[in-house]
């Protein structure tokens, strides 16, 4: 076992964590531990854009853009945070650009800004103009800039080591009032070097957790195969409570099967979405606009066709997006993406064949929740001293139960800053705190576990299941009926990942051992979102109950927390408390969503 | 979003259901992979493996990969993340050209014959597919890939015009993917030249109006080690899975260093 | 950095971060010229001088092997004649300095190239040299020093003399 | 990376060959015998042969060398690379067809055997 020191130590090395790493980096004595390079992290992978009310090309206002976020987390936003993030937004935007991010440019030379469904002027009246963007590679060139600012200022990078524990401990403080409550710590992390092997204990006065998502507890997604929701339970095993797991944004249009994002362009341009008999079924679901109903009802449609028999292809599982009627050279100037991605991966020619697609996982909405200030809290209103957490591992509130396109990729920068300052500056007068007795232990054990075991089950097979049964049971549709389906599949998967064995016995790049302890993960978090999805009784922005088609403001204007707790069994699921958090107002009253 | 388009289009429609729509088998055919193995922690002999496995139309050569580590050898180990392209992890020789796995499909392989996989070329073999990529990180880092301004940051943004903005446009896209200094014949023969890669990046800040340091980068690539060594063979610009012409802006660079001492 | 160092020492607290900029020292660069433009130079040399070489070599391979009787009509003679002219001189001079300039330097990159070993490098770099000089030398020398019409020892011409010795 | 292969490999050869075609010329300062016996061989039927792939090499090595210099002088010259390098062995072609047909004509015509 070997052990560092240092002041701030940031788990993960996508947008929110090397954001947060360049401000720490300068302050404190930084690490940031990565299971991927750098630059192989999901932040590269996004498309559209940023958004910031810069009125660089028409008037636009913060406000405006806190509205647009808060509206479109269907009201279950925290407004304060929403107005931290829509504030800072423009100067997120300024940073990076003097960082060296090439935006595109306006012909005065200004960064240049596009439309983004769901960002409006005034309130709803208009769109507008808010998304700043770098071609169709807004992520990658976020990723790349960070990336470099970290080379320039020294940040120190441990790559591909995985962080597999959290290191806290508990003490008893008194109130007030005189009464007590047990206060968690920040110790450290438990980290294991992919190249060799061996276990490294980080002592930390401040940890940062900037993980990413969980894409891929479900079988169609866009997210890679390393977002497996690492940071949200290791968080949740230290105790930590988890705010609103069961939003997950699903896309319409994923590749069938592959879940690599078609942006929404292709159904603008006049794309339209057929069923296995030819039909435009969108017709019947909503007469009016279409294939250009808002994305939780399109999906919902497809899905629906799905379920019903009308999906097409051999195992009737996606529809079809068809572009055939449409010019090529007109599909060539607006849509080369979309083009490009179908003929490389599925090997369709959309200028004469339809388009497989199907909702595709694309965004976790909850996540560890966190203060404007990016403090993680153990309860609704108790940080944890030295514990901080940016980007989508993170629930600040800023999405609330559905997120706004582009406002993820200012997520973690606004947050990520601020989780990089934040850290840095507790660092700076706190003591470090003992690092428990036998830190290894946990993950030691689990690891060898895993080595010796001979219970001949299959990581691969495991994880097929848990996302066959998610994909099946959790995704746009769901009922007390599905969800207990799921939850009874994934109870059968837990008692069998006991006996998972793996076939790699080396210390060197063993991947094989890691997907194992990934696989745990994602159970973990697969679990706690479906507890969340049985007890929120009402549909949401990304959570539509088939029994409980309404929003019900009156019960459920709430953030849900779902806490680790041994003891504790509510509606038949043992090991989970259910509890709730209050929505924070601060000036726009909750309204029917309607675009 | 742009209003709907006209809705007469509608019936024009190409497709035919029958073929497209439900029903019937997706094809399937046998791919035999062989891949160079290596583990030095049981034994100093690279090996070649192979196996025959059941793939469908639309996998890639990252599935057939998985395929096998999931279902066959779980010690087959390679990187991999976001399996569309953009992540840059999977660099590997298949079939003797550097590509990313998750962006070859298997049906535009001839699969007549086994598709052979090999690491990249150039870097130090850590296990399988695996390679050290320190040494590529180190060039990268070595030509100050950062944006350097000394003047007062304005308020607002820097002004650039689109012009300018265009000017270095084709090489933001690398993802440092290594596929091309891996593919270069300069490197690969003693491992010491800057590559592609770190050029292509340099390139990227020497020509952004707002940079000051390009003549610093210059400095750094006329080195014995750098731009003067690549000898314009294009193994690069073939390798580049972004479609970066890189030789092209190595040339750029070339001549920039030129002007630049006369 | 300004980093405050946390100086209570752990064990392992001095270990530096693996894989992270600072990397085995087998992979750092070697010794580079910092600040000479001596490969600049050699690069544009290669330019220049293949450019000229075009124009020396093809018309020395015309006016040798495809003028008059070719190949056949090369012996001493035909030399001698040609050096008689001083621009011929000037021609076979340049092409001499420039031809072994341009390929000592297009064998240098190549040896640095595939000698993995200082050692090896530097042997093969010295032979090289050596050989490119001992080479430049004597075919200026010969060029200069070339006396056309030979005597024997009789004080005669030579008869493969070229026919304007006659006229002297 | 073939036509560099190629470049390479004339290069080199042509280097060789040089070192040696001066040491012969040398032999005019020795003794005009010396220098005819020498030159005598390459009159030598199956050194012809070998001229002409000399010639094909040093022929190969100017035009292909000549494109390089493009790629890197002309702005569009990495576009074309591929283009170029087809008119290089096209005029490699012509051009060794008119000098094989000429060097041997000649060879042939003053050639008295053996
Ligand atoms: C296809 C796609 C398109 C998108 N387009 C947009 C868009 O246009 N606009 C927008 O605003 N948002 C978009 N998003 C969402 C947005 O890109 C992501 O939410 C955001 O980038 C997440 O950033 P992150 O820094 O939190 O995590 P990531 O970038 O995912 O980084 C996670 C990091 O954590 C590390 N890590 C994970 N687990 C561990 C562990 N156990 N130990 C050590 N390190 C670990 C990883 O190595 C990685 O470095 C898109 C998402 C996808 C998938
Ligand atoms: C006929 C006209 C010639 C032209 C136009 C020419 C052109 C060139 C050019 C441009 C290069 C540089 C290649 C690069 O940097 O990638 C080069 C390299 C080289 N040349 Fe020439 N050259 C000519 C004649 C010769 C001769 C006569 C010799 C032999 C003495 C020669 C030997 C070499 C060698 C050895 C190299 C190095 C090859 C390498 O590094 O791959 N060249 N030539
Ligand atoms: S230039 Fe292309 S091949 Fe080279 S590292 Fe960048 S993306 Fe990869
Ligand atoms: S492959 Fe190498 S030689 Fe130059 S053109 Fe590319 S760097
Ligand atoms: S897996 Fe990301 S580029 Fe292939």
């Amino acid at each position: 076992m070997q052990v560092h020191k240092y002041d701030v130590v940031i788990v993960g090395a996508g947008g929110a964590g090397m954001r947060a790493a360049i401000e720490s980096g300068q302050r404190a004595h930084t690490a940031v531990l990565t299971k991927l390079y750098p630059t192989r992290s999901h932040t590269g992978a996004a498309q559209g854009g940023m958004c910031a009310a810069l009125a660089n090309v028409e008037e636009d206002n913060w406000e405006w853009h806190t509205f647009d976020t808060v509206k479109g987390g269907d009201y279950l936003v925290d407004q304060d945070a929403a107005e931290v993030m829509a504030k800072e937004a423009i100067d997120a935007v300024l940073d990076l650009e003097k960082m060296g991010l090439p935006f595109n440019r306006t012909p005065e030379g200004k960064i240049d800004q596009r439309r983004f469904g769901g960002h409006t002027r005034d309130h709803g009246k208009a769109a507008v103009r808010r998304a700043c963007y770098a071609a169709d590679r807004t992520g990658h060139m976020i990723l790349q800039t960070l990336y470099q600012n970290c080379v320039k200022h020294n940040v120190e990078f441990y790559n591909e080591y995985y962080v597999l524990d959290l290191l806290t401990v508990d003490e008893e403080v008194t109130r007030e009032d005189g009464t007590t409550y047990m206060q968690k710590k920040t110790a450290g992390v438990v980290s294991y070097d992919l190249a060799n092997g061996e276990i490294h204990v980080f002592q930390a006065k401040s940890v940062v957790f900037a993980t990413g998502g969980l894409g891929k507890i479900f079988k169609t997604t866009s997210n890679a195969h390393t977002l497996t929701a690492d940071g949200m339970a290791l968080a949740y095993r230290a105790g930590i409570p988890l705010e609103d797991m069961e939003f997950v944004q699903f896309h319409p249009t994923g590749l069938a099967g592959l879940g690599i994002l078609l942006s929404e362009a292709a159904r603008g341009e006049g794309g339209i979405l057929r069923n296995s008999e030819g039909e435009r079924f969108m017709e019947r679901y909503a007469p009016t606009i279409k294939d250009l109903a808002p994305r939780d009802i399109v999906a919902r449609s497809m899905a629906n066709e799905v379920r019903e028999g009308r999906g097409a292809g051999p195992n009737k599982d996606y529809v079809l997006l068809d572009l055939t009627h449409l010019e090529p050279a007109h599909i060539d100037a607006k849509l080369p993406d979309i083009t490009e991605f179908a003929r490389t991966y599925l090997g369709v020619e959309p200028y004469t064949e339809p388009v497989p697609v199907f909702p595709t996982c694309h965004y976790a909405m909850g996540g560890v929740p966190t203060t404007v200030k990016s403090e993680v809290l153990q309860d609704n209103d108790t940080i944890v001293p030295g514990l901080f957490a940016a980007g989508e591992v993170a629930c600040v509130s800023v999405h609330g139960s559905n997120r706004l396109g582009t406002n993820s990729l200012l997520d973690i920068n606004v947050f990520g800053k601020r989780a990089g300052l934040a850290a840095a500056e507790y660092a700076a007068t706190a003591e470090f705190v003992d690092i428990p007795e036998n830190p290894t232990a946990f993950t030691e054990n689990q690891l060898n576990a895993m080595r010796a075991s001979t219970g001949g089950e299959r990581t691969a097979t495991l994880r097929a299941e848990l996302q066959e049964t998610m994909d099946a049971n959790m995704q746009v549709f769901r009922s007390e009926e599905t969800i207990k389906e799921a939850l009874a599949v994934i109870a059968d998967l837990r008692k069998r990942y006991k006996n998972v064995q793996i076939q790699d016995k080396g210390k060197r790049f063993n991947l094989d051992l890691l997907e194992a302890v990934e696989l745990g993960f994602l159970l973990d978090m697969a679990e706690v979102m479906t507890v969340a999805a049985l007890h929120r009784k009402e549909s949401r922005g990304g959570h539509y109950r088939e029994d409980f088609p309404e929003r019900d403001d009156e019960n459920f204007m709430l953030h849900s927390m779902m806490y680790l707790d041994p003891e504790s069994s509510t509606d038949g699921t043992n090991g989970i408390r259910a509890d709730t958090k209050p929505v924070v107002f601060t000036r726009y009253e909750p309204m029917e969503r309607k675009y | 979003m742009s209003t709907p388009t006209k809705e007469a289009a509608e019936p024009a429609s190409k497709i035919d259901m029958k073929e497209s729509g439900g029903g019937g088998e997706v094809p399937s055919f046998d791919v035999t992979i062989q891949v160079r193995r290596y583990d030095p922690e049981f034994s100093d002999e690279a090996r070649w493996d192979e196996w025959t496995v059941t793939m469908y139309g639309t996998d890639r050569v990252l599935d057939a990969l998985h395929k096998v580590k999931w279902e066959i050898d779980g010690s087959l180990t390679f990187r991999r993340s976001c399996a569309h392209g953009v992540c840059g992890s999977d660099a590997m020789r298949i079939n003797g050209r550097n590509r990313l796995a998750c962006k070859v499909l298997l049906k535009d392989l001839d699969l007549s014959k086994p598709v052979l996989v090999e690491p990249i070329k150039g870097l130090p073999v850590e296990k399988d597919l695996i390679v050290d990529m320190e040494p590529f990180f180190q060039s990268y880092r070595e030509i100050m890939p950062f944006m350097v301004n000394n003047s007062p940051a304005p308020t607002g943004e820097r002004i650039q015009s689109p012009e300018e903005r265009e000017r270095f446009d084709d090489t933001t896209k690398c993802i440092l993917c290594a596929a091309c200094t891996s593919s270069c014949p300069v490197f690969w023969t003693d491992g010491q030249y800057f590559g592609p890669a770190a050029i292509v990046n340099a390139h990227r800040f020497i020509f952004d109006s707002r940079d000051d340091a390009g003549d610093m980068r210059l400095e750094v690539l006329n080195d014995k080690e750098g731009v003067w060594r690549c000898r314009t063979t294009f193994n690069c610009t073939d390798a580049c899975p972004r479609g970066i012409e890189v030789t092209k802006a190595i040339q750029e660079v070339k001549r920039a260093v030129l002007t630049r001492s006369m | 950095m300004t980093t405050t160092k946390s100086d209570a020492l752990l064990p392992a607290q001095g270990i530096e971060a693996p894989r992270s900029g600072r990397i085995d020292p087998k992979y750092l660069r070697r010794g580079s010229s910092k600040s000479s433009s001596f490969e600049m130079a050699a690069w544009v040399f290669m330019r220049v001088s293949g450019a000229a070489l075009v124009v020396l070599i093809f018309v020395h391979l015309a006016v040798n092997l495809l003028v008059g009787e070719g190949i056949h009509q090369i012996d001493f003679g035909f030399v001698a004649g040609k050096w008689a002219n001083p621009v011929w001189q000037f021609w076979d001079l340049t092409m001499l300095w420039l031809a072994m300039l341009h390929g000592g330097n297009g064998m240098r990159t190549i040896i640095n190239d595939y000698a993995e070993k200082d050692s090896t490098r530097v042997w093969l770099k010295s032979i090289l040299y050596l050989s490119v000089i001992v080479i430049i030398v004597l075919g200026t020398m010969v060029i200069f020093t070339f006396e056309p019409c030979l005597l024997d020892n009789a004080g005669q011409l030579l008869e493969s003399s070229p026919s304007f010795c006659q006229n002297v | 990376m073939w036509s560099w292969v190629g470049h390479r490999i004339t290069g080199v050869g042509i280097f060789f060959f040089l070192l040696v075609h001066v040491l012969d010329t040398s032999l005019v300062r020795v003794s005009p015998e010396a220098y005819d016996a020498v030159i005598g061989a390459y009159k030598n039927p199956i050194m012809i042969v070998g001229e002409i792939g000399l010639v094909g090499a040093i022929v190969f090595h100017a035009f292909n060398g000549l494109r390089i210099i493009l790629v890197d002088f002309w702005s569009q010259g990495t576009r074309y690379h591929r283009q170029m390098l087809w008119a290089v062995m096209g005029l490699w072609v012509i051009t060794m067809i008119g000098f094989t047909v000429r060097h041997l004509m000649l060879f042939l015509d003053g050639w008295g055997g053996f």
